[in-house]
């Protein structure tokens, strides 16, 4: 099998504060995979380390089977490693429609284009609209981003996600700050995501993560607890105890 | 209002103003002339601290580097004006190319301290190099040719004034198109959130040192404009001190918009000489309190409180 | 009566506004008050311009202006280099008689036919200055200057001559404008212990806190001499305070200075500006109008510029600096410069007097 | 060549606390409160005028005079908060910059009107003047009024902004202004105080650098570059930083003085480029203690 | 202490537009009201009234009586009334324990907030920058409580808290509430969750008050969940 995402004996520390500790991790086209644990367990810290905005301090994280710990984040994100933030970061002076444009422009190497024109720019046109429906946000296309609710926000967030066209998509609290009642929205989003796309999302709110991962990581204080089916983790006594609680 | 005729509308804005200038103040030309040549240093300042979101105090660097450059190809090279002009962008751009390098992974105080200290080096370098450049007495005896070898420079800057505002139109138009372009958009994504555009696998640095040099090359453009029209560089083309008189220019008119740059640039120029000229000795009082007025009661310059009268004169009109 | 328009262009505000631009409007209406209108029916009429700074753009616009809208036959002023040379060109093409009332740098009167210059130059005062050193006996130099125009001329200037009479300079200094803190040269030039330094710096508070610096580093009980020009001028000297006092300096003019000329021009100064002092840049002005009026008279009002321009050429005056000449040829100033020691009079005041007098110095213009 | 090293040191230490003493109070607005006070010399300058006319005008001792000066920018500076400064704290770097230059040009066309064009000294007391034997070299004894209260102000304000309540609340109001509100923070008051303070140290620091960059009109603009050099370099907000920033700056132009004479202004602009471009918090920088 | 809060018929907004019309609640002490909504519906900005940080452009909001429509805010914090900003708005270059004296210096309070929140004791040290989202909300929370309000207002307190403390907080607010007669609002997503905990709810579409009532009543009013909430198998999740 070929791994899209492989990540080999990753540690992280602050100082004398080791937040991640020696975590392996594999994703293969088509996983689904949800990432729990405790606050402060080191998720967000685990995505950073593999997006490129931290440096590990050990350990590898290979793309398609070379090692793109080197690599900045932007040239991860290149190959097709995209992820969105856990507190949203859009560009406020934007509206929602320049905002994905933004991404679209990266996403097709039309940085350094001087005028609109051309077959690209009807492409980014195209993908802009699309991901604007698929999140339900024609409405809002013209509005300033910053002027939004948060729970649009986060769609935004998503959307500029989604317009990269990942192979590999990390998602951190994707649905948080969304009411319930409009969280699948996102959900569906990730469901009619291509297929072999890999998706790694992170989420405390256990109806999606048992609805929409097929596998699951528990991470406590920096290291994996233990992975498994949603099943196998629902009927897990110890992640009961110590992270799930009275939920499902 | 379709986007052409917007596009023609604002294409129009700058050859009205020009000559209507020139029919109110028919004996000021080398005024005027100065006023196009700032205002087209401070549309390329706009680009640097409206598009990148960078306050510098080191736009000087570039003007003067185009300035110093312009002139000294003229003294020695050739006397040919276009020509000149080109020269002061290669120099203009090369020394905000190089500066970027170092610069452009900073920003805030930080960035500003560091375009400080890259202009006052610069300036040191100038004021030392005596025999090129006249250090402080200034570079004399530029007498250009005649503008497409048919038009002379006369004395009264007539040439000089449309001169200047021919280029300053050509490069206004220029650089609305590039702002609303991809690389204009992405500009001030790259200004709200450089590290957001980095996870999106756009390159910031690159595109700063790009936006950049683009900047620097029109401050060149500006600068060789100076050299030819008024035959001598001085070393305050190089100073922080004009750095910051064209920032309050660009802040007053109202940054990001380039019209503010515009804006900023006349008003500023023309309240200052007549202030001036009115009281020499008080002007400064003057000036200083409009500055104050300005923020408190303009928060978008000049130009969005135009911009925002406007608005309401056409909804007053409407009901 | 029939009006001549004088533009004047200085700065009238700014940071060289006290040392420079209120001079100048003194050293005019001084003149003018003294003098009335150059004839029964003409009349002069002055307008001034702001020019804060060295910046040529500015000068040459101003220039244009007053000459194409404002229609003046004359212009005058300018403190900075740049700024006259800018309006030179002007000067030239509109054939506008002008009046350098400061600018110093020798090329300056070069630049226009029509330029006439009532200050003076640095190779004009440093040389005679670096003659006196050597004529009190001084042999070896240590030349500390700002590094500017004006610095580096005089600089030149003295050290060709101190060298010329014999004298060894140990070492020349040139400090960056923009220095506060001179101690340090101060202190490296003890090292050296020459037997005396030479100095050149802009007024104001380069000056002071320079002087402070030369008392309270300690060099003058090293028996370090103070060789000096313009430091002790009048703008500055009250506030110089103690420090000053035994300061020697080489300039062509002093407010104690001794003359029936100097006196009336004192006495009419104060009653018009009661709180100004009889500074060099207000005697240049002064002088300048004169120069002016001389125009005005030989060409009746008429704009004739070569013929004002020939009537000025060899002109000799008796200024209240002593007395002076336009060059005929170079249309630059001849005239004495004066070794001075600043004292303190009884009523507190300090005072340059005049100790020496090196008669008729030309620009001697520096060749580098 | 121990002599000379040492002559640098102490000329460079002694030029440091001088920009020391000027910047602080600029480290105090711009440095904690992230206000682009560009006006920072205004203040200064008008504590400066303030002890030259105590002293001459008054003939008030040296010392109490330095005090007053420092309680006239102080209580300028809190007018000036309330009335003009306020309204823009939550606004764009750029039009703070804009007001506080407009500022700068109305406090340069007002002391030049009132106190003239030219420059005030500050009369030293007799104590102060002259020249003080060091053994290998002598120093001007006026350059211990920056040394002590150097040392006294970065202690006081070390001690007030990072070992108090106030300290704290001031920290938190300039980080989130709605949240400190909503937390109880009477965040205007703690503004307007902390700008007062700022001022008030920014009047001490132009009596006491007087001797080097004198009082006149035009001082809050041609000395702006170095103050600002100052907080950079040291880290905004970081008054150990500040200081240390401040004695490197100095010592490093004072030996460019010494040994390159010319090229001590290359010499120091090229050090903050280096700092910089290797710090570009500056120097010292606020991090979690783990 | 407050008596009560109340909104009187307030209009609020930011600049010239209007975010949410016509609301009128009051709260007393020990009272526990939940406020739901779509997306963007103006929950946020019915506190945000409360505050002074939305501008209220019709209506009066009140604490014990005292009009303070145009307060500042840190007078209506004195004044009883504590908000959990749905953004956390930890202060981020100050440590957690600066972030906790801002709110109160008493040593007590600190203790209590570690007591609730052991890994904040933890981070003492850390600057609020460097917290995981978790731990931000949990200072937020903290410093919020800190102040000692009469009136607690939380705008989605359990966004990116794990379960187990997600159940802790509510927990410990409901003890409050029982212990000290504090009077609380609630802004939640998951409608289970407001309608157990709450006695009291409001529901917002649009900016516009829909519903009023006791969560009993709500239950009752599937068609009101429905369009408003857009939730049709409330009550299977509220299983
Ligand atoms: N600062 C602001 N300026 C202008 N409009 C705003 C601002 N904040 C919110 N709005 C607008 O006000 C409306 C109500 O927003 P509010 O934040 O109160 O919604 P909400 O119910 O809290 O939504 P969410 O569940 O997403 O937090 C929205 O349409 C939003 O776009
Ligand atoms: N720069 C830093 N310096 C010091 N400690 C840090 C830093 N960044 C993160 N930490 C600590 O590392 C731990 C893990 O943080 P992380 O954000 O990865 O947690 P998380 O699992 O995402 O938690 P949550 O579910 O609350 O978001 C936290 O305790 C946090 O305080
Ligand atoms: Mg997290
Ligand atoms: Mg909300």
């Amino acid at each position: 099998m070929n791994n899209l995402l492989e990540v080999r004996n990753l540690s992280k520390s602050f100082g004398g504060l080791q937040v991640t500790r020696n975590v392996d991790l594999t994703i293969a086209p088509g996983d689904r995979v949800a990432l729990i644990g405790p606050n402060g367990a080191g998720k967000t810290t685990l995505v950073n380390l593999i997006s490129g905005v931290l440096d590990p301090t050990g350990g590898e994280v290979m793309l398609d089977g070379s090692k793109v710990t080197a690599l900045s984040q932007r040239q991860r994100a290149h190959r097709g490693l995209i992820r969105t933030f856990q507190i949203t970061r859009l560009f406020h002076s934007m509206t929602v429609a320049d905002t994905l444009r933004v991404a679209a422009i990266q996403k097709n190497g039309m940085t350094y284009r001087f005028g609109w024109g051309g077959r690209s720019a009807d492409l980014i046109e195209k993908s802009v609209e699309r991901v604007l429906t698929d999140l339900r946000l024609q409405d809002r296309r013209d509005n300033d981003v910053s002027l939004l609710a948060y729970g649009e926000q986060r769609l935004v967030e998503l959307g500029v996600a989604l317009i990269m066209e990942p192979r590999v998509l990390m998602l951190d609290e994707p649905a948080a700050g969304v009411p319930q009642s409009e969280s699948h929205i996102i959900m569906d989003a990730i469901e009619n995501l291509p297929a072999e796309l890999g998706v790694l999302f992170i989420e405390h709110d256990m109806d999606l993560v048992f609805r929409f991962a097929r596998r699951i990581i528990v991470l406590v204080s920096g290291g994996v607890f233990c992975t498994g089916t949603p099943d196998e983790i629902a009927a897990n006594e110890d992640v009961r105890a110590m992270y799930l609680g009275e939920a499902s | 209002m379709t986007n052409t005729q917007r596009t023609l509308g604002a294409a129009a804005v700058i050859p009205i103003v020009a000559v209507a200038l020139v029919v109110i103040f028919p004996n000021q030309q080398a005024f005027l002339a100065q006023i196009a040549i700032t205002a087209l240093l401070v549309l390329s300042l706009d680009l640097v601290v409206g598009f990148a979101g960078l306050a510098t105090l080191g736009h000087a660097a570039m003007y003067g580097a185009g300035a110093y450059a312009a002139a000294l190809y003229s003294l020695h090279v050739w006397a040919e004006p276009l020509t000149g002009l080109v020269v002061g962008i290669l120099a203009g751009g090369l020394v905000a190319l190089v500066s970027a390098l170092m610069l452009m992974r900073a920003h805030g105080l930080t960035f500003l301290m560091m375009t400080v200290a890259i202009t006052q080096i610069i300036y040191e370098i100038v004021n030392k190099s005596r025999a090129v450049t006249g250090g402080d007495d200034g570079l004399y005896g530029i007498m250009m040719q005649p503008l497409f070898g048919r038009f002379e420079f006369d004395f009264y800057g007539r040439l000089a004034f449309w001169y200047a505002a021919v280029v300053l139109w050509l490069v206004f138009l220029l650089l609305r198109h590039i702002a609303a372009s991809p690389f204009g958009l992405t500009a001030r994504a790259v200004r709200d959130d450089g590290g957001r555009v980095s996870s999106l696998g756009g390159g910031i640095f690159a595109h700063r040192v790009a936006l950049y040099t683009l900047s620097g090359g029109i401050a060149g453009l500006a600068g060789a404009l100076s050299a030819q029209t008024v035959q001598v560089v001085g070393l305050n083309t190089l100073s922080v001190t004009y750095s910051a008189e064209i920032l309050v220019m660009l802040v007053m008119g109202g940054t990001g918009r380039l019209w503010g740059a515009l804006l900023g640039a006349l008003v500023f120029m023309m309240i200052h000489h007549y202030a001036a000229e009115v009281d020499p000795v008080r002007w400064m009082l003057f000036i200083g309190a409009m500055l104050v007025m300005i923020v408190l009661f303009l928060p978008k310059g000049l130009f969005g409180g135009l911009e925002a009268a406007v608005n309401r004169l056409r909804e007053g009109a409407r009901t | 009566a029939e009006t001549v328009k004088v533009g004047v262009i200085g700065p009238f505000s700014g940071p060289f506004s006290g040392s420079f631009g209120e001079p100048f409007r003194q050293g005019v209406e001084t003149y003018v008050a003294m003098n009335g209108q150059p004839t029964d029916d003409i009349e002069v009429e002055f307008i001034y311009r702001d020019l804060q700074a060295p910046d040529p753009g500015r000068a040459r616009a101003l220039a244009q202006e007053l000459v194409a809208r404002d229609g003046v036959q004359y212009l005058a002023g300018f403190v900075f280099t740049p700024n006259a040379i800018a309006a030179a060109g002007i000067s030239a093409q509109a054939k506008i008689p002008t009046v350098i009332f400061n600018a110093s740098a020798s090329a300056v009167v070069s630049q226009s036919p029509y330029y006439v210059r009532t200050s003076n130059t640095l190779p004009q005062v440093s040389v005679p200055t670096a003659q006196n050193a050597l004529e009190k006996g001084y042999r070896t130099v240590v030349t500390a200057v700002s590094d500017y125009g004006p610095g580096v001329d005089a600089e030149t200037s003295f050290v060709k001559a101190f060298e010329a009479g014999g004298g060894e300079v140990l070492e020349t200094i040139r400090m960056p404008l923009s220095t506060t803190d001179f101690g340090p040269y101060l202190q490296s030039i003890q090292l050296q212990e020459p037997d005396a330094l030479f100095v050149f710096l802009p007024y104001g508070p380069p000056t002071y806190s320079f002087v402070n610096a030369y008392r309270n580093n300690g060099l003058d009980d090293a028996g370090i001499a103070f060789v000096g020009t313009s430091e002790t001028q009048e703008v500055d000297l009250q506030s110089l305070g103690e420090a000053a006092i035994g300061l020697e300096t080489g300039y062509f003019y002093s407010a104690a200075h001794e003359s029936p000329e100097n006196e009336a021009f004192k006495e009419k100064l104060a009653e018009l500006f009661p709180d100004a002092e009889p500074n060099p840049a207000t005697v240049s002005a002064f002088d300048g109008t004169h120069a002016l009026y001389e125009m005005i008279r030989a060409t009746e009002g008429q704009p004739d510029p070569d013929a004002a321009i020939a009537a000025i050429s060899g002109a000799s005056w008796e200024s209240p600096r002593g007395p002076i000449t336009i060059d005929a040829e170079t249309r630059d100033i001849i005239q004495n410069v004066y070794i001075r020691v600043v004292e303190q009079e009884e009523n507190g005041r300090l005072v340059n007097r005049e100790i020496k007098t090196y008669e008729a110095q030309p620009d001697y213009g520096v060749q580098d | 060549m121990l002599s000379l090293i040492a002559s640098i040191l102490i000329d460079g230490i002694s030029y440091g606390l001088v920009l020391f003493m000027v910047s602080v109070g600029l480290t105090v607005t711009l440095g904690l409160m992230r206000f682009v006070n560009l006006a920072h010399g205004t203040f200064a300058m008008v504590g400066g005028y303030a002890a030259a006319t105590f002293v001459t005008a008054l003939g008030l001792p040296y010392v109490l005079a330095l005090i007053l000066a420092a309680a006239v920018a102080g209580i300028i500076a809190f007018g000036l908060e309330i009335a003009l400064v306020r309204r823009v704290y939550a606004r764009p770097e750029l039009d703070q910059v804009l007001l506080t230059i407009g500022l700068v040009f109305m406090g340069i066309a007002l002391s030049g009107m009132i106190f003239g064009n030219s420059l005030v000294p500050i009369r030293l007391p007799e104590f102060l003047r002259g020249s003080t034997d060091l053994g290998f070299r002598s120093m001007p004894t006026q350059r211990f009024v920056p040394l002590v209260l150097g040392l006294l102000s970065l202690a006081g304000i070390w001690l007030l902004f990072e070992r108090t309540r106030f300290g704290v609340k001031l920290r938190a109001t300039v980080d989130n202004p709605r949240a400190a509100g909503e937390l109880g923070i009477n965040t205007r008051r703690v503004y307007a105080a902390a700008f007062a303070i700022g001022a008030a140290l920014a009047g001490l620091g132009g009596v006491a650098g007087a001797e080097l960059l004198p009082v006149e009109p035009y001082y809050p603009l041609k000395y702006l570059v170095l103050f600002l050099a100052v907080v950079a370099v040291g880290g905004p907000g970081n008054m150990a930083g500040s200081f240390v920033a401040a004695i490197l700056l100095g010592t490093v132009e004072t030996a460019g003085k010494y040994l390159a004479p010319e090229f001590a202004t290359i010499a120091l602009y090229a050090l903050m480029l280096i700092v910089l471009s290797w710090r570009p918090e500056g120097l010292f920088q606020r991090s979690s203690k783990t | 202490m407050a008596k009560e809060i109340a909104w009187n018929s307030v209009d609020a907004g930011y600049g010239r537009t209007v975010a949410v019309e016509g609301i009128t609640v009051r709260l007393s002490p020990g009272e526990k009201l939940g406020i739901l909504g779509r997306n963007g519906a103006g929950k946020t900005t019915i506190l945000r009234a409360m505050m002074g940080d939305a501008k209220v452009h019709h209506g009066t909001v009140e604490i014990d009586g005292v009009d303070v429509t145009g307060m500042p805010a840190y007078q209506r914090n004195q004044l009883g009334v504590a908000v959990v900003p749905q953004t956390r708005d930890v202060f981020r270059s100050l440590t957690v324990r600066e972030n906790l004296i801002v709110a109160s210096a008493e040593r007590d309070r600190t203790k209590l907030a570690v007591k609730l929140f052991p890994r904040l004791g933890e981070r003492m040290q850390n600057l609020g920058a460097d917290l995981s989202g978790g731990e931000q909300q949990m200072l937020s929370i903290a410093r919020a409580i800190m102040t000692k309000p009469d009136f607690l207002m939380l705008d989605e307190p359990l966004e990116g808290l794990s379960p187990t403390l997600a159940q802790d907080v509510m927990k410990s607010v409901r003890k409050m509430v029982e212990e000290t007669g504090l009077g609380c609002v609630l802004v939640e997503q998951h409608v289970a969750t407001v309608l157990d905990f709450c006695d009291r709810a409001l529901v917002v579409q649009r900016g516009q008050m829909v519903f009023s009532g006791t969560t009993d009543e709500l239950r009752g009013r599937p068609d009101v969940l429905e369009s408003a909430i857009g939730l049709s198998a409330v009550s299977s999740e509220n299983e």
